[in-house]
């Protein structure tokens, strides 16, 4: 039996900064972490960059190798929890390990969307979501020299993916089921900004389409092409599925946590249970955007909600304000942002959609395009395609709920800075203590 | 001998201590010649103390001597004895001394120290003016005032006129006036002055009016031509030696009036000349005549501020300088004429004045008498008032 | 800890803070040589913003609730322990951009050429003071304990 | 004559080698004298712009530039100068008045340099100003010729005053800084005229310019001047200084009014001088209420009555041929401090004809001004400050000793904040941030650090004064004060000295 | 009014530094209203004098710089006044039953002087406005030479009133250097005496609501009817430019 005061459950980006959080107050207490992946504590958006051969193994570690010294961190790793029980306020291992707990944190994650369809098992098929996914593609790769491949899925995994597999010098051709990838993220111009640089790079996207099938190629137990809704075929070798990540919450559910689509937590990210805490992409937060709680499985909210939750774990009081989703990603060169709602037609409430202002800035032979979602004079949504710099100010804005209307007018210039800010606002951002977001 | 005086070693360049001053002045003239006591001029000039500053002030009163107004009255200001005594031997040389007196003066507290002044009644002797025919008897008396004043040590004519007096020294007007037993006097035209120098060499002679013949000359203001001025009377051979610029402007009207015999109204028109923009647009003839004016008398021209009043025997006239940088206020009432600097200064003397009005710039005021000769018997004269502003009929302003 | 305080209302908008930052950010830390003969060319850490007359140099807060720590994937952004500011270990960033979506300040720039890096003050890190202060001209940046 | 550009001042100098086209001399000059070339990535230089005014030379990161005088001559001529060929066809073309700014700049003489400090030796000690107390302290205002007593015994015991004296200045050093108004310099330039007087303990003077609200805390420290103009005049001005300064004359330009340019009445001046944005703020050359010294007294009293008789009421005079005369009649007139503004005093503009052609020096209008006040038996009646020109605390010490009580600085208060003495005040474009409203302009002086630099200034020339006082054995510097003994004078003429009222170097008492 | 709060002061013989503590002293204890009897000379009545509800009547010819750097109060003479009055008044009111010497309005930057006759020289001289500080003379005879000299601000009414027309209007020079503020002349004034600055306009229905609005002040002040006054033709004087001097230099 080992007795810890806080135990955490996850090793990513929830569960490290939950560590630093605790550490930040709580220089002694003990603290037990439990992953069911062996690894140190690795960075999963870097598992493309991984892939692509762009960084090193070593480099995919998110914190320095004496990260668990440092902080008086007993690591379980490469071992799962396979029960929880909150009312002895205790776990079992699958090692039989029992661990006794003051304060719990969840950070359990998510996992990748394995839809139904026929050769879904088929050597050759992967998803997309950890090092050890990264690892087994990456030797498929190497075993069967991989040509051509299928990317079911044009959000920003499949797409990270793509990328990571051209610069391999592997064909690919992206099967979106909407009409135009990036659809969750991007509105439609953006969108065809990147597709056509994918074009650009030699892949192909397909939208409005889906993967009725996984065919058998000539080599036995392996892909050998994707049969479309439309009955047409893709050769391929090797099918990466990346349709998107689902709250893990199994532990959750047997415990008793109360769930919604992921684990719900108050403001202070604590679950139903006493001295239960959740964070990251496991966690259903309050979406500051649309206004609503759902899953926010994003890098920042992870990150943020682990502070906080082990801030709060340690016995301070913070209070978790909310996500905005938002997302940074390069793509055949092209860097983007965006930020909060980026097209009206997401929303479903009419009303709202309809109140919306848009703004935007659009030099097509530059493929530079910026887009800004207004409601009521705030910024709501930001798109910035091949023009990003300085896009902190605008999420600053979208955060801080700032009155634009004296200003708007500088928003989309290219040397739209503080200085185009009410100066009080500027001062206080520049002045104060520290800056939240 | 005479032609000494002149020498031109009198005529050192502008001193520094040519004392700029401001001042208050004040001048009452009764136009029938009817004389009155000096109170009323002291009450009027002690209205404006606030315009001097207690360094000198003084008074000018015409009428005041009915019984010797035949002889010249010198009024003679002396710091030594053997100023005195070089002085009655050079006025023995050219005058019979008719009669000659201490100035009567009173004792008071805030004037301690007093020059010893006296006062001669005087006749040219008719030996002087026979050996020296181009010299008329004015001009000699000119001469021997401008010979005390600069050559004998210690010795300063204050005035030099017939029938009237200069009564000046350190310290406000009115206390001046107390000490000269001025209400004792009576006259038919007072100007006064209370004197604001901008230093104080605490001198006797510095103050005003300043007297030549029958002349008298008090100012307020600086004139910034002086230098000209003074140069340009250095021509007619009059030596200015007190250094201030009431000393020119009397001279100047001594030379225009006197001399060059020029009415008083041309004399305003070349002092405070008008500017050449209301020249050119005179009618033809009127603007030759002021085109002349200006082109030979511009060294006359007195710039800078001025509020001036000037009197002899029959005149007392008000000028202001040609842009009003002074103040001067007139008023009539009766045979009254009155000018001051300030209008309080004749309503504290004539608190109903028939009319009061304030001339414009270069405008002379000017109170005549009717008659040619009052100096017996005023009383006795028809006099016609005339009271001449610039060719203006209406009094207006 | 030790900030760099802005002056907004005397920055003259000179630059120079910029030049010496680069200066400082180079590989020869000589001024002529980093500009005419460096490949990569340095990049200034600070930014000076102008419209009309109004103008300041703008650098990393080093914010404490600091966004960027919380959105960089890589850990490449940490605090250093002993200064407390937000340094950028440049050789690990991948440039995602992720710090510069989050940045309210708009302080982290893109090194593009070479190896893609996030750029950011990191206080001159070995200078007692940092050199846009030390060579500001009329003390429009000021190197406070705050 | 075709139009030919008239040939620059200045030479600007680019080593190629060390410019980094950082385009830091594009941003800063105010003259366009430095234009960016993108295309070929260069710096070039208009050195026909150039006034000569160095910001960029000493803000150019690798010492590229030099600024140099044209050494372009025309043919050698006693008579003629390239500046009066300059001058003239400048007049040509533009049939105005030549303009300049700062003081005169003729190689009249500076008797400050003729005139030489005592010291002790032997016969009485110097003293150690480093251990042993030295008094600067120094009071301005009108003072009773004697003190009369009342009460107590005999000995003294008990004895009180029976009058208080009238209200004075206190001066921790024997320096101020000299009337320059907000319009002609710089808010920033105010404030930190007005924060290195507060920390130091002396005066600075508002100029024609009103007082900002910003400066209204520093009112105790601030004398508050009364010129032609009357702009931003009002009781609440008026009781907000120590002081009040009637201004009736500038040394730079005697007898010479001003005119604040409309562009420089911007919305903070305006609100300060109080009158519209963008109209010329015209100060006549005489006050129009005073065309006598008995006007200058009205006004002087107006102004008494109106503060209720709280305030010492000053008037500041230029140093002109009949500078003691004017002087003792100003102290008649009631003043209870005589400023003199000499020769060499400085402006924000000025015709130059004026600025070169009229007045004296300050030296001897001092030592005249408090000779004439000695013989009339008034010096005690007044304060005398002297201004223009003062350069060093060598000129300081030396105009107390001949006689004033206290010095303005002008100049020398604007070189501490970075004033090259280009003369270009009345352009508007001062690069240092002085003598402009241009707000790209006015933030380049920071009045912490203008107060600073000035503070350091009064600093380093009270213990100048210190030193030398203490060279001559005196530690309180009433002692000093109108002490012609302490000086002697080399190369001058007999008048000079006579004027100046010091014996020749060699002469012992 | 109540009684109880008039102060009265008989100033005879009385010096202006005593007579003017009084009256400080008055308003200092809260008196609104003080009235002067024998006024004759005295200067600097009310000079710095605050408070919007005093009123200081004088009977007789009031002094030298009355009410210079006054903030507030009225004042009105029965007699004449002599020069300076109003000196860069701020505030206030200054109503005279006669004449008034040179300098009216000096600098003056708000308030009102209404003089029954005439002024003198420099009248309204660097007269200016600001803001909601509008300085306004009304002479309601005729006004001497130099008026509104360097005006920049502020009006200046002339109403040539009991003149038989044998002196001009308004004297020569007039609205030399002015570079702000208007005129109305009520009559003609010829060009050459003009400075070069102004120019002469007809009153537009503006300048006409303005002139009523003064005019009916004044004429209720003086007991007088200003239709009768109004009826008459005005002219209008204002600057060419507000940067009369702009041209004067070799820059």
């Amino acid at each position: 039996m080992v007795k810890t005061k806080y135990l955490i459950i996850g090793n990513s980006i929830a569960a490290v900064n939950a560590v630093e959080a605790i550490r930040e107050i709580d220089r002694h207490g003990s603290l037990c972490l439990v992953s069911d992946e062996p690894y140190h504590t690795y960075s999963r958006p870097l598992i493309s960059y991984y892939l692509g051969n762009k960084v090193e193994e070593e480099a995919l570690l998110y914190r320095p190798d004496y990260f668990y010294d440092l902080n008086k961190v007993q690591a379980f790793l490469g071992d799962k929890v396979v029960s929880l029980n909150c009312r002895e306020k205790q776990v079992v291992l699958e090692d039989k390990t029992y661990i006794q707990f003051e304060k719990l944190l969840l950070a359990t994650g998510g996992s990748a969307i394995m839809p139904q369809m026929p050769g879904q098992n088929l050597a050759g098929v992967f998803t997309f979501t950890t090092l050890d996914d990264a690892q087994r593609v990456k030797k498929f790769i190497a075993t069967h020299q991989v040509k051509k491949a299928v990317v079911i899925g044009g959000g920003l995994i499949g797409l990270k993916v793509t990328e990571a597999l051209v610069a391999l010098n592997i064909q690919v051709t992206i099967i979106e089921l909407a009409d135009r990838i990036l659809s969750a993220t991007f509105d439609r111009t953006a969108s065809r900004i990147i597709e056509r640089a994918l074009k650009g790079i030699g892949c192909a996207c397909l939208t409005n389409t889906t993967v009725k099938e996984i065919r058998q190629g000539e080599e036995d137990g392996r892909v050998g092409s994707v049969v479309l809704k439309d009955e047409s075929q893709i050769e391929c070798q090797m099918v990466i599925v990346a349709v998107g990540v689902r709250p893990r919450v199994d532990l959750a559910r047997e415990a008793g946590i109360s769930l919604g689509r992921g684990i719900l937590v108050d403001e202070y990210l604590k679950t139903s249970v006493e001295d239960i805490y959740a964070a990251g992409d496991a966690v259903e937060a309050y979406d500051l955007i649309a206004k609503m709680p759902r899953p926010v499985a994003i890098l920042p909210t992870a990150a943020k909600q682990g502070r906080i939750a082990g801030y709060n774990m340690a016995g301070g009081r913070k209070v978790y304000e909310g996500s905005i989703p938002m997302n940074s990603v390069e793509l055949a060169g092209i860097p983007t942002i965006s930020v909060g709602l980026t097209d009206p037609a997401m929303l479903a409430d009419v009303d709202r959609r309809n109140s919306l202002e848009i703004i935007q800035d659009y030099r097509e032979r530059e493929s530079i395009y910026k887009k800004i979602v207004l409601e009521d004079n705030r910024i709501v949504g930001v798109i910035l395609v091949n023009k990003i710099d300085r896009a902190g100010i605008y999420t600053g804005l979208i955060k801080d709920r700032v009155d634009v209307a004296y200003f708007r007018e500088y928003l989309l210039k290219d040397d739209f800075g503080l200085l185009s800010l009410p100066r009080e606002y500027r001062k206080h951002m520049v002045i104060g203590q520290g800056i939240e977001i | 001998m005479m032609e000494g005086l002149m020498s031109e070693q009198m005529y050192i360049a502008d001193k520094d201590y040519r004392v700029p001053s401001g001042c208050g002045v004040s001048g009452i003239m009764n136009e029938a010649g009817e004389r009155f006591s000096g109170e009323a001029i002291m009450c009027s000039i002690a209205l404006m103390r606030e315009r001097s500053n207690g360094l000198g002030g003084g008074f000018a009163a015409y009428g005041i001597y009915p019984d010797l107004a035949d002889y010249y009255a010198f009024h003679l200001m002396y710091e030594t004895d053997e100023a005195k005594r070089q002085t009655d031997e050079y006025l023995r040389a050219y005058y019979t001394i008719m009669h000659d007196e201490p100035i009567p003066t009173r004792k008071i507290k805030v004037i301690s120290q007093s020059p010893l002044l006296w006062r001669y009644f005087l006749k040219p002797r008719e030996d002087v003016l026979a050996k020296n025919p181009r010299l008329s008897e004015q001009d000699l008396v000119v001469q021997t005032a401008m010979y005390i004043s600069g050559k004998i040590k210690d010795a300063l004519v204050a005035s030099s006129g017939k029938n009237m007096g200069i009564f000046k020294g350190v310290g406000f007007p009115e206390d001046i006036g107390e000490f000269y037993r001025l209400e004792e006097y009576r006259g038919y035209i007072w100007t006064a002055h209370g004197r604001f120098p901008t230093n104080s060499v605490a001198w006797w002679g510095g103050a005003h009016p300043f007297g030549l013949l029958d002349w008298s000359v008090v100012h307020n203001g600086e004139i910034s031509s002086y230098g000209i001025n003074r140069r340009y009377l250095q021509n007619f051979n009059y030596s200015c030696s007190f250094f201030t610029d009431t000393e020119v402007i009397t001279y100047l009207f001594d030379l225009l009036i006197r001399k060059h015999e020029l009415p008083f109204e041309i004399v305003a028109k070349i002092l405070a000349a008008p500017l050449w923009a209301d020249i050119e647009r005179m009618p033809e003839e009127e603007k030759e005549f002021y085109q002349s004016l200006r082109i030979v008398y511009g060294s006359a021209l007195l710039n800078g501020p001025f509020g001036v009043i000037v009197a002899n025997s029959q005149t007392m006239l008000g000028l202001n300088d040609r842009l009003k940088l002074r103040p001067l206020v007139a008023a009539r009432w009766g045979d009254f004429i009155y000018i001051a600097s300030e209008e309080s200064a004749i309503r504290q003397i004539c608190p109903q004045p028939d009319r009061v009005w304030m001339p414009r710039a270069g405008e002379p005021i000017l109170g005549r008498m009717r008659r040619n000769n009052l100096a017996k018997d005023p009383l006795s004269q028809e006099a016609t008032a005339e009271v001449f502003e610039a060719g203006r009929e209406e009094e207006g302003l | 800890m030790k900030r760099i305080v802005i002056h907004e209302e005397y920055c003259m908008g000179c630059r120079l803070c910029e030049i010496h930052c680069l200066v400082q950010h180079s590989k020869s830390k000589q001024i002529i040589k980093a500009y005419k003969g460096e490949f990569p060319k340095p990049l200034p850490r600070v930014l000076v913003e102008e419209q009309g007359y109004l103008s300041f140099a703008l650098q990393c807060r080093h914010c404490e609730d600091a966004p960027c720590l919380e959105a960089c994937m890589t850990g490449s952004l940490h605090r250093d322990a002993e200064t407390g500011a937000v340094i950028c270990h440049e050789d690990k960033c991948v440039g995602c951009w992720m710090c510069i979506m989050v940045c309210p300040l708009g302080v982290i720039a893109r090194r593009r050429e070479g190896k893609k890096a996030a750029s950011k003050c990191d206080l001159c890190a070995g200078e007692k003071i940092p050199v846009c202060v030390q060579h500001c001209p009329n003390e429009a940046i000021t190197f406070e304990e705050r | 004559m075709a139009k030919v550009p008239i040939a620059p001042d200045f030479i600007v100098e680019r080593d190629k080698d060390k410019c980094i086209s950082c385009q830091v001399c594009c941003r800063m000059c105010s003259n366009d004298a430095h234009v960016y070339d993108r295309e070929r990535d260069q710096v070039d230089t208009l050195s026909g712009r150039c006034v000569g005014c160095h910001f960029c030379e000493n803000f150019c990161p690798t010492g590229a530039l030099t600024v140099r005088q044209n050494p372009s001559q025309i043919r050698q001529n006693a008579n003629w100068n390239q500046q009066m060929l300059t001058w003239v066809a400048k007049q040509a073309e533009t049939g105005g008045v030549l303009l300049t700014g700062m003081g005169c700049d003729q190689p009249f003489p500076i008797y400050w340099d003729h005139i030489l400090l005592n010291a002790s030796q032997v016969t009485n000690p110097s003293i150690d100003p480093l251990r042993e107390p030295m008094e600067l302290r120094t009071y301005i205002g009108r003072k009773p010729d004697r003190l009369e007593l009342a009460g107590g015994s005999d000995q003294g015991k008990g004895a009180r005053l029976k009058n208080k004296l009238e209200k004075q200045l206190v001066l921790q050093t024997p320096i101020l800084f000299s009337a320059m108004s907000y319009g002609s310099i710089s808010l920033n330039a105010c404030k930190s005229l007005a924060w290195a007087a507060s920390e130091f303990g002396t005066f600075y003077n508002t100029g024609e310019g009103g007082l900002h609200r910003d400066l209204y805390p520093y009112g105790a420290n601030t004398i508050v001047q009364v010129a032609s103009g009357r702009f931003g005049v009002h009781m609440e001005y008026l009781k907000a200084g120590a002081a009040i300064e009637i201004k009736i004359g500038q040394g730079a330009k005697p007898g010479i009014g001003g005119h604040l340019p409309g562009e420089k009445v911007d919305e903070e001046v305006s609100r300060t001088r109080m009158i519209p944005v963008g109209t010329d703020a015209l100060s006549p050359a005489p006050h129009h209420d005073i065309y006598s010294i008995e006007d200058l007294r009205q006004l002087i009293y107006a102004l008494k009555e109106a503060t209720r008789y709280e305030k010492p009421v000053g008037v500041k005079i230029s140093a002109v041929h009949n500078v003691a005369p004017i002087a003792t009649g100003v102290v008649r007139a009631g003043a209870d401090f005589v400023t003199i503004d000499g020769l060499r005093g400085g402006t924000g503009a000025a015709p130059t004809v004026i600025r070169n052609n009229v007045g004296i020096p300050i030296e001897l209008a001092i030592a005249a001004v408090d000779s004439r006040l000695r013989q009339e038996g008034i010096r005690n009646h007044a304060s005398v400050i002297a201004a223009g020109g003062f350069r060093t605390s060598g000129d300081i010490i030396k105009a107390i000793a001949l006689g004033a009580d206290a010095v303005y600085i002008g100049t020398a208060a604007l070189v501490a904040l970075g004033c090259h003495l280009c003369q270009r005040c009345y352009t508007g474009k001062c690069n240092w941030g002085i003598a402009t409203q241009d707000p790209f302009l006015t933030k380049r002086l920071n009045p912490t650090i203008g107060a600073r630099r000035l503070v350091n200034l009064l600093r380093a020339w009270s213990l100048e004064i210190k030193e030398m006082m203490g060279g001559m054995g005196i530690n309180a510097i009433e002692s000093l004060r109108g002490n012609r003994e302490a000086l002697r004078g080399v190369g001058l003429s007999d008048t000079e000295l006579k004027i100046l009222g010091i014996k020749p170097a060699g002469e012992a008492w | 009014m109540n009684a109880a709060k008039v102060v009265n002061i008989n100033a005879q013989g009385i010096y202006y530094r005593e007579l003017n503590e009084s009256i400080h002293q008055a308003v200092r204890n809260g008196q609104k209203e003080i009235i002067l009897e024998q006024v004759n000379g005295q200067r600097y009545i009310a000079d710095g004098l605050s408070g919007k509800d005093v009123k200081i009547t004088i009977h007789g010819t009031a002094g030298n710089d009355l009410a210079a750097f006054m903030d507030g109060p009225t004042i009105e003479i029965f007699g004449n006044a002599q020069d300076g009055i109003g000196n860069t008044m701020n505030a206030g009111k200054i109503i005279v039953h006669g004449d008034a010497g040179d300098i009216v309005g000096h600098s003056m930057r708000g308030g009102k002087i209404f003089i029954q006759g005439n002024v003198g020289y420099r009248v309204g001289i660097h007269m200016k406005a600001y803001q909601d500080l509008y300085p306004v003379i009304i002479v309601g005879g005729c006004a001497q030479d130099y008026l509104g000299e360097y005006m920049a601000g502020g009006l200046i009414i002339v109403l040539g009133m009991n003149n038989n027309g044998s002196w001009p209007i308004v004297g020569d020079y007039c609205g030399t250097g002015m570079h702000g503020g208007v005129m109305y002349i009520r009559g003609e004034v010829k060009d050459f005496q003009l400075g070069k600055e102004v120019k002469i306009f007809e009153l537009d229905s503006k300048d006409k609501k303005n002139l009523e609005l003064y005019v009916r002040e004044y004429a209720q002040d003086f007991s007088l009817n200003a239709e009768e006054i109004i009826k008459e033709r005005f002219f209008k004087l204002i600057p060419y430019t507000h940067r009369p001097y702009g041209k004067l230099y070799a820059y």
